[in-house]
C-alpha cells in the first residue's frame, strides 16, 4: 500500500510521541515521582497509533491498565496524562485514577480497565447504547490476549456477535499475560481463527507494522460502522519492555526481546518512509524536537500542578447535584 | 386498587418504559417468557425486543453491557434473576459500576438500576436462597435498596432511575404474590428514607425487604402481650438512614434487627454497630439481632423454617431485651 | 448398529424407569409432596441412559438441577432420589439438597448443580485430580445448551483443552434454556463446531436415540480414558415437558412440541428393538411392571422416611471431626 | 533466622509440597514468574510444572478447578492474585466450596486453601485495592484467616491445610516485606484463636492483617499518654473467636475496632456487634470503629493515606473514649 508524506509524518509523530512519554515515565518513576503499577507501551506503538487512525472522533475508546499509549493517541493530551500519573487536581482523573485508569470525555475514552476482560462487557454496553440510538459509531475495546481465557471475554463476544452490535475487538496479542506464554495459556493459539469460530470476521495482523494495522482497521471499522456487526483484528506485536516496573523477565530470554527489536515499529515506519523518499533528517529531528517539547512542557505542568485537598476524599463516590 | 406486588412491580417498569425512551429492560427471559417470576410479563408485546431484551445466560456480560449502555446515555434496568446469580457479575457491578465515577475524576456516572429477587422460604436450597443484601450494602458507589410493600414494589423504581448512579434493587421472592391495595396517585418512593410502619413506644424492630411481614407480625403478637412496638423498615440499604433509625431507638430505648441474611456479618451488625456509637447512653439492653441461622439454606421445609428468622424468634428477642 | 436383546432390554428398562418416575414426580408435586424446584428429564431420557452405559464404576458424573434421570441412570437408588425430594434423612442428601443437588458418593456422583455452568469447573477439577493421581478415570460432565453462553464453560473448556483433562463435555441440547432458544441466545448455532473450535474433538449425536448416544459416549470415553484429552458431544434432545412446574411453556407452540413427541427415546427404542424381534409384549409389560413395582416401594419408602432433626439444623456447614 | 513474610509464606508452602503428596499450588503466574508477588520464586525449580501450575487468566475456572480438585482427594493451594479478581470465582466459592458438604448431606467436604493478596496501601487504585474480607466471614461453610505476622505467614498455611473444609487466606499486600525473626521451631498457628499482641489494662485495639501493625503503632503512642491498651488479633476472621474478644473487653471495658475495609458492612460491625451482645454491661463507652473512608480507594498518595485507618485515627478514637 502507498501512503502520503503528510499521513506518514504523522503516524510516525504519534509512534515517536508514544515512545518518548513511556521513555519519560520511566525516568519519573524511578525518581518515584510517579507511583503503583506502572505497564509501558514500548513496542506496541503501532497497534493504538494505526488504529486511532481509522477511528472517528465520537467513537468510543475502552483500554486496559496499559493504557498511556491509547490516551496520547486518541488526542488526550499529554500534560493531562501525566498530571494523572503525578496524582494531581489537573489529571485525567484528577489524580485518583494514575496510570492504569486514564479517562477523557472529550475523548469518548472510557478509561484504562485494570481488570484483565473486566472493560469487554462495558464495550459491548456502550455499542448497544449507540446501535439503539441508531448513532453511527463504534466502539473500539482494546485487550490483550491474555484477556481471551477469561468468561468476560466470551460472553461480551457472543453478545456482540449475537446482538450485531458496532464493536472492533482489538485484541493485543503480545505473546505474554504477565509472565505466561500464549501456548500455556490458549488451548488453540490461533486467536483470529478461534474469534471467527464465535461468529464475527476476524483476522490477524502485523501489529508491528503501523500501516498494515491503519489499512486493517479502516476496513474493519467500515464494516462495523457500516452495521455489519462486530470485527476482531489480532493485532500480533510484542512487549519490549518489562510487564511492569516489577517484572524481572524470568519467563523469557534477551534474545528473543532482542529479535523482536529489530522489528521496532518506530524504525519500520522510519526505513520505510526513508526508503519512499518521504522522510528527510530533518523531518525526523523536527518530530524528536517537538515530542521532546511538549513532554517536557507535560512534565512541567504536571509537577506544577496542584493536590486535590484532602477535604475532598470522599467527592465522585457519588454523583454531584449539577449547581 | 388492588393488586399485587408482582403487579405493582410491572407497572412500575412499564411507567418507566413509557415515561422514558432512554429505559429499557434486559435480563435473562424478561421477554418471551414473562420473567423467571413473571414480573414482566406482557412487556415484550407491549414494548417490543428491542427494549425489552431477552439476553443469553451471561451473568457478567450482560450486566457490564448494562453498565456500558448506561455510559452511552441509556438508562438501563438490568434484571438477574436472582441474587445468587448475581455473584457471576460482581465483578462488573464492583469494580466497574461502583467506581467508575470515582476512577474518572467525575467524568462518568452510570445510571443503571439492577433488579434481583433475593432470599430464601421456597425450598429452593443453598444455591437460591441467598440474602447477600449485606455484601452490596458494603460498597461506596451504588445505592441498594429493598422494596418490603406493594407501594414501594411501585414507587421505588422510578426514583431508582432517576438516581445518576447506580441502584441494586432486592425483591424478595416471596413477596411477589402479596397482595394489597394501592393509591391510584401513589407517589415515587422517598429513597433516602427508612419507613416507620408501625409507630410504638416500648422497643424498635428494625427490619426490611422479607423480614418486614415478619417484623409487623412480632408486633402484633408483643402487643397481645402489652409491649408497644415501633417498626421502621429501613427501605434503602445503602445509604442507611441513620438518622430515622437513630431518633426511633432514642425514644424506644431498647431495639431488635431483623434479617435474613447470615448473623455473622449482616447486615443487621452493620444497623447494631451503629445505634450502638449514636444511641448508646439511650441503650436500656444491648440491641438483639434475629438473623439467619450459619447454614446453607437447607431444602426440607421444616430445616429451612428452623434456619430463617420467625415470627417467635422476634417476639422472644424483644421479651428477651425487657421491654 | 446391531444390539444384542440383554443390553437393548437394559436400555429400555432404564428409559422406562426414568419417565416413569419422572411421572410420578409430577403427581407428588401436585401433591405437594415435593416442594422447590422441579425439572423433569422426560425426552431427555436417551442422554443420561446412554452416556452412562459407557462409562466405569470409578468414573465422576457431574450434572445439573434437571439430575434425576443421571442420577437414577447412574444407580443411584430410586428410594434415595425419592426420599430426598421429600426431605428425608434417607435421601441423598438427607433431605438438604432436594431435586437440583441429587449427591451418592458411592457412585461418584457429583451432584446437580443449580448454577447454570456450575459444575463445569468442578468437572475440569476432578479430572484434573484423576489426571494428577494417574487414575484412568474419566469425569463425565452434564449441562444445557444455555449454558454454552457462560464464561464458566469457556474458561473449563480452555483448561480442559490445555491440560488434556480426562473430560466428557456432555452437552444436553434440547434447544430451549428455559424460554430462551438457542438461536436467541448463541451466535453460532452448531454448538459441536464451535467447541471444536476451541481445541477438543467435537461432534453431534441424535440425542432420542440412545443406541446412537451408547456408541457415541462407548468412542468418546476410549479417546478420553486413553489419554486423548477431552471430548465434546453435543446431544440433540428435546424438552417434551415444562422447563419447571412454573412453566406455562408461551415460548413453543403445541405443534413444536408434538412433532418432536413424535420421536419420543422410549418409543423409538422400543420399535427398533419390536423390528429387530428382540422385544416381546410381555417383556415391555414386565419392564413395566418391575418400574412400577420399583417406584411405588420408592415412594413408600420415602413416605415412610424420617425428618432429620431440627436441632442438628446445622451440621454438615463444616466436617465432623471423626468419631 | 532473619525472615521476611514473603520469605515465611514460600517457606510454608515449601513444606506443604514436600511433607504432602496431594498438596499443589495452582494460579496465575505462580510457577515461570514466580508470583505476581514473588511468594512462590523458585518453587517451579523445585516442585515442577505439575505441583505448581501456571494457570490462564480464568478465576472462575482455576478456583472451581481446584474444589474439583479437592473432591478428587488433592489438597490443593490456589492463588487468586488479589482479592480484586476473586469477584469473578465468588460463584465457585460461594455456590460450591461453601455449600457443597452441607448440600450433599454431608457426603463431599472441599479441603480446599485459597490464597489471595488484600488491601491497599500501595498506590494502586480502586480496581486493585479492596479489603473483602467482611464478605468472607460473611459465608457459612468457609473459614477465613488473615496472618498478619512473620510466625502466622509461616505457621497458617499448613493448619489451613489440615482443615477438611475451604480455607480462604488474606495475606495483606503491605506485609510482604516485613522483615522479622522466625524461630526455627516455629509450631503451626492454631487458626482457632484469636491472639493477644500487647497486654494491656485500658482499653482493647482489636485489628487484624494489615492493620495489626497500626494497632500497635497507636499502643505505643498511647503509652506515651499513660493509657496501656491490649491488642488483640483476630486472626482467624471466620470464625470469630468471640470469646477472646469479650473476655479482652471485660477487662478493659473499652474496644476500638481497626479495619481497613468500608466502614459500613465492615467485619467491625460484626465485632462491634458482638461486643455488644455480650459485654454490654461492662462497656464504659460505645464499641469504637476506625475503617476505610466509604470511596473507591484512589491512586493519589495523600488521598489514599486519608482513605485508610491511620495510627493518628486509632489513637484519637481511643481517646475518645475517654481511656
Ligand atoms: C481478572 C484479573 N486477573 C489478573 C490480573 C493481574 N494482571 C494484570 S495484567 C495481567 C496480564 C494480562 O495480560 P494480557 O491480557 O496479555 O495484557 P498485556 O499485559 O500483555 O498487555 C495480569 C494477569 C488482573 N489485573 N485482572
Ligand atoms: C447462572 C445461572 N443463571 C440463571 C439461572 C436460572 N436458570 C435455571 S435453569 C435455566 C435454563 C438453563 O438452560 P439449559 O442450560 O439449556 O438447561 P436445560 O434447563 O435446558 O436443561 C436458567 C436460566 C441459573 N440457575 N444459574
Ligand atoms: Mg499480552
Ligand atoms: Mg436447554
Amino acid at each position: 500500500m502507498t501512503v502520503e508524506r503528510d499521513r506518514g509524518l504523522h503516524l510516525l509523530r504519534e509512534l515517536v510521541r508514544i515512545r518518548r512519554f513511556e521513555e519519560r515515565c520511566v525516568e519519573l518513576y524511578s525518581a518515584t515521582e510517579i507511583r503503583g503499577f506502572l505497564h509501558l507501551y514500548i513496542g506496541e506503538e503501532a497497534v493504538a497509533v494505526g488504529v486511532m487512525d481509522a477511528l472517528g472522533p465520537d467513537d468510543a475508546i475502552v483500554a486496559t491498565y496499559r493504557d498511556h499509549g491509547h490516551a496520547l493517541a486518541r488526542g488526550v493530551p499529554a500534560e493531562a496524562v501525566m498530571a494523572e500519573m503525578l496524582g494531581k487536581v489537573e489529571g485525567t482523573s484528577r489524580g485518583r485514577g494514575g496510570s492504569m485508569h486514564l479517562f477523557d470525555r472529550a475523548a469518548h475514552f472510557y478509561g484504562g480497565n485494570a481488570i484483565v476482560g473486566g472493560g469487554l462487557p462495558l464495550a459491548g454496553g456502550l455499542a448497544l447504547a449507540d446501535m439503539m440510538q441508531h448513532r453511527p459509531h463504534v466502539t473500539a475495546c482494546f485487550f490483550g490476549e491474555g484477556a481471551v481465557a477469561e468468561g468476560e471475554f466470551h460472553e461480551t463476544m457472543n453478545l456482540a456477535a449475537l446482538w450485531h452490535l458496532p464493536v472492533l475487538f482489538c485484541c493485543e496479542n503480545n505473546l505474554y499475560a504477565m509472565g505466561t506464554a500464549l501456548e500455556r495459556s490458549e488451548a488453540v493459539t490461533d486467536l483470529a481463527m478461534r474469534a471467527a469460530g464465535s461468529g464475527m470476521p476476524a483476522w490477524p495482523i502485523d501489529g508491528l507494522d503501523v500501516l498494515a494495522v491503519a489499512d486493517a482497521a479502516d476496513r474493519a471499522v467500515l464494516h462495523v460502522r457500516g452495521g455489519g456487526g462486530p470485527v476482531f483484528l489480532e493485532l500480533r506485536t510484542y512487549r519490549f519492555r518489562a510487564h511492569s516496573m516489577y517484572d524481572p523477565e524470568r519467563y523469557r530470554s534477551k534474545d528473543e526481546v532482542e529479535a523482536w527489536r529489530m522489528r521496532d515499529p518506530v524504525g519500520l515506519l522510519t526505513e520505510r518512509l526513508r526508503a519512499d523518499g518521504l522522510l528527510a533528517d530533518e523531518d525526523l529531528a523536527a518530530i524528536e524536537d517537538e515530542t521532546a517539547a511538549e513532554i517536557d512542557a507535560a512534565v512541567e505542568a504536571a509537577r506544577a500542578g496542584t493536590l486535590e485537598p484532602v477535604e475532598d476524599l470522599t467527592r465522585f463516590v457519588t454523583s454531584e447535584a449539577p449547581a | 386498587m388492588k393488586t399485587t406486588y408482582r403487579e405493582a412491580m410491572r407497572d412500575a417498569l412499564r411507567d418507566a418504559l413509557t415515561r422514558d425512551e432512554r429505559v429499557f429492560l434486559m435480563g435473562e427471559d424478561v421477554g418471551r417468557y414473562g420473567g423467571c417470576f413473571a414480573v414482566s410479563l406482557g412487556l415484550l408485546e407491549e414494548f417490543g425486543p428491542e427494549r425489552v431484551r431477552d439476553t443469553p445466560l451471561s451473568e457478567s456480560g450482560f450486566v457490564g453491557a448494562g453498565i456500558g449502555a448506561a455510559l452511552g446515555g441509556m438508562r438501563p434496568i438490568v434484571e438477574i434473576m436472582t441474587v445468587n446469580f448475581s455473584l457471576l457479575a460482581l465483578d462488573q457491578i464492583v469494580n466497574n459500576a461502583a467506581t467508575l465515577l470515582h476512577m474518572s475524576g467525575g467524568q462518568f456516572n452510570v445510571p443503571v438500576v439492577i433488579r434481583m429477587a433475593t432470599g430464601a422460604g421456597r425450598q429452593l436450597a443453598a444455591q437460591h436462597s441467598h440474602s447477600l443484601e449485606a455484601w452490596y450494602a458494603h460498597v461506596p458507589g451504588i445505592r441498594a435498596v429493598a422494596p418490603a410493600t406493594i407501594e414501594d414494589a411501585r414507587g421505588m423504581l422510578w426514583t431508582a432511575l432517576c438516581d445518576p448512579d447506580p441502584v441494586v434493587v432486592f425483591e424478595h421472592g416471596t413477596l411477589y404474590n402479596v397482595e394489597g391495595e394501592l393509591a391510584d396517585d401513589a407517589a415515587p418512593t422517598d429513597i433516602d428514607r427508612a419507613a416507620i410502619r408501625r409507630p410504638g413506644s416500648d422497643l424498635t424492630l428494625i427490619a426490611y425487604g422479607g423480614t418486614l411481614g415478619k417484623a409487623l407480625g412480632a408486633a402484633e403478637e408483643l402487643r397481645a402481650d402489652g409491649i408497644d412496638a415501633e417498626v421502621v423498615d429501613l427501605r434503602t440499604l445503602r445509604p442507611l438512614d441513620t438518622a430515622t433509625i437513630v431518633e426511633s431507638v432514642t425514644r424506644t430505648h431498647r431495639a431488635v434487627v431483623v434479617d435474613e441474611g447470615w448473623r455473622t456479618g449482616s447486615l443487621a451488625a452493620e444497623v447494631s454497630a451503629q445505634i450502638t456509637e449514636n444511641a448508646f447512653y439511650d441503650l436500656d439492653a444491648p440491641v438483639a439481632r434475629v438473623c439467619s441461622a450459619e447454614v446453607p439454606i437447607p431444602y426440607a421445609r421444616h430445616l429451612e423454617e428452623a434456619a430463617l428468622p420467625q415470627v417467635p424468634d422476634i417476639v422472644a428477642a424483644a421479651k428477651e431485651l425487657g421491654a
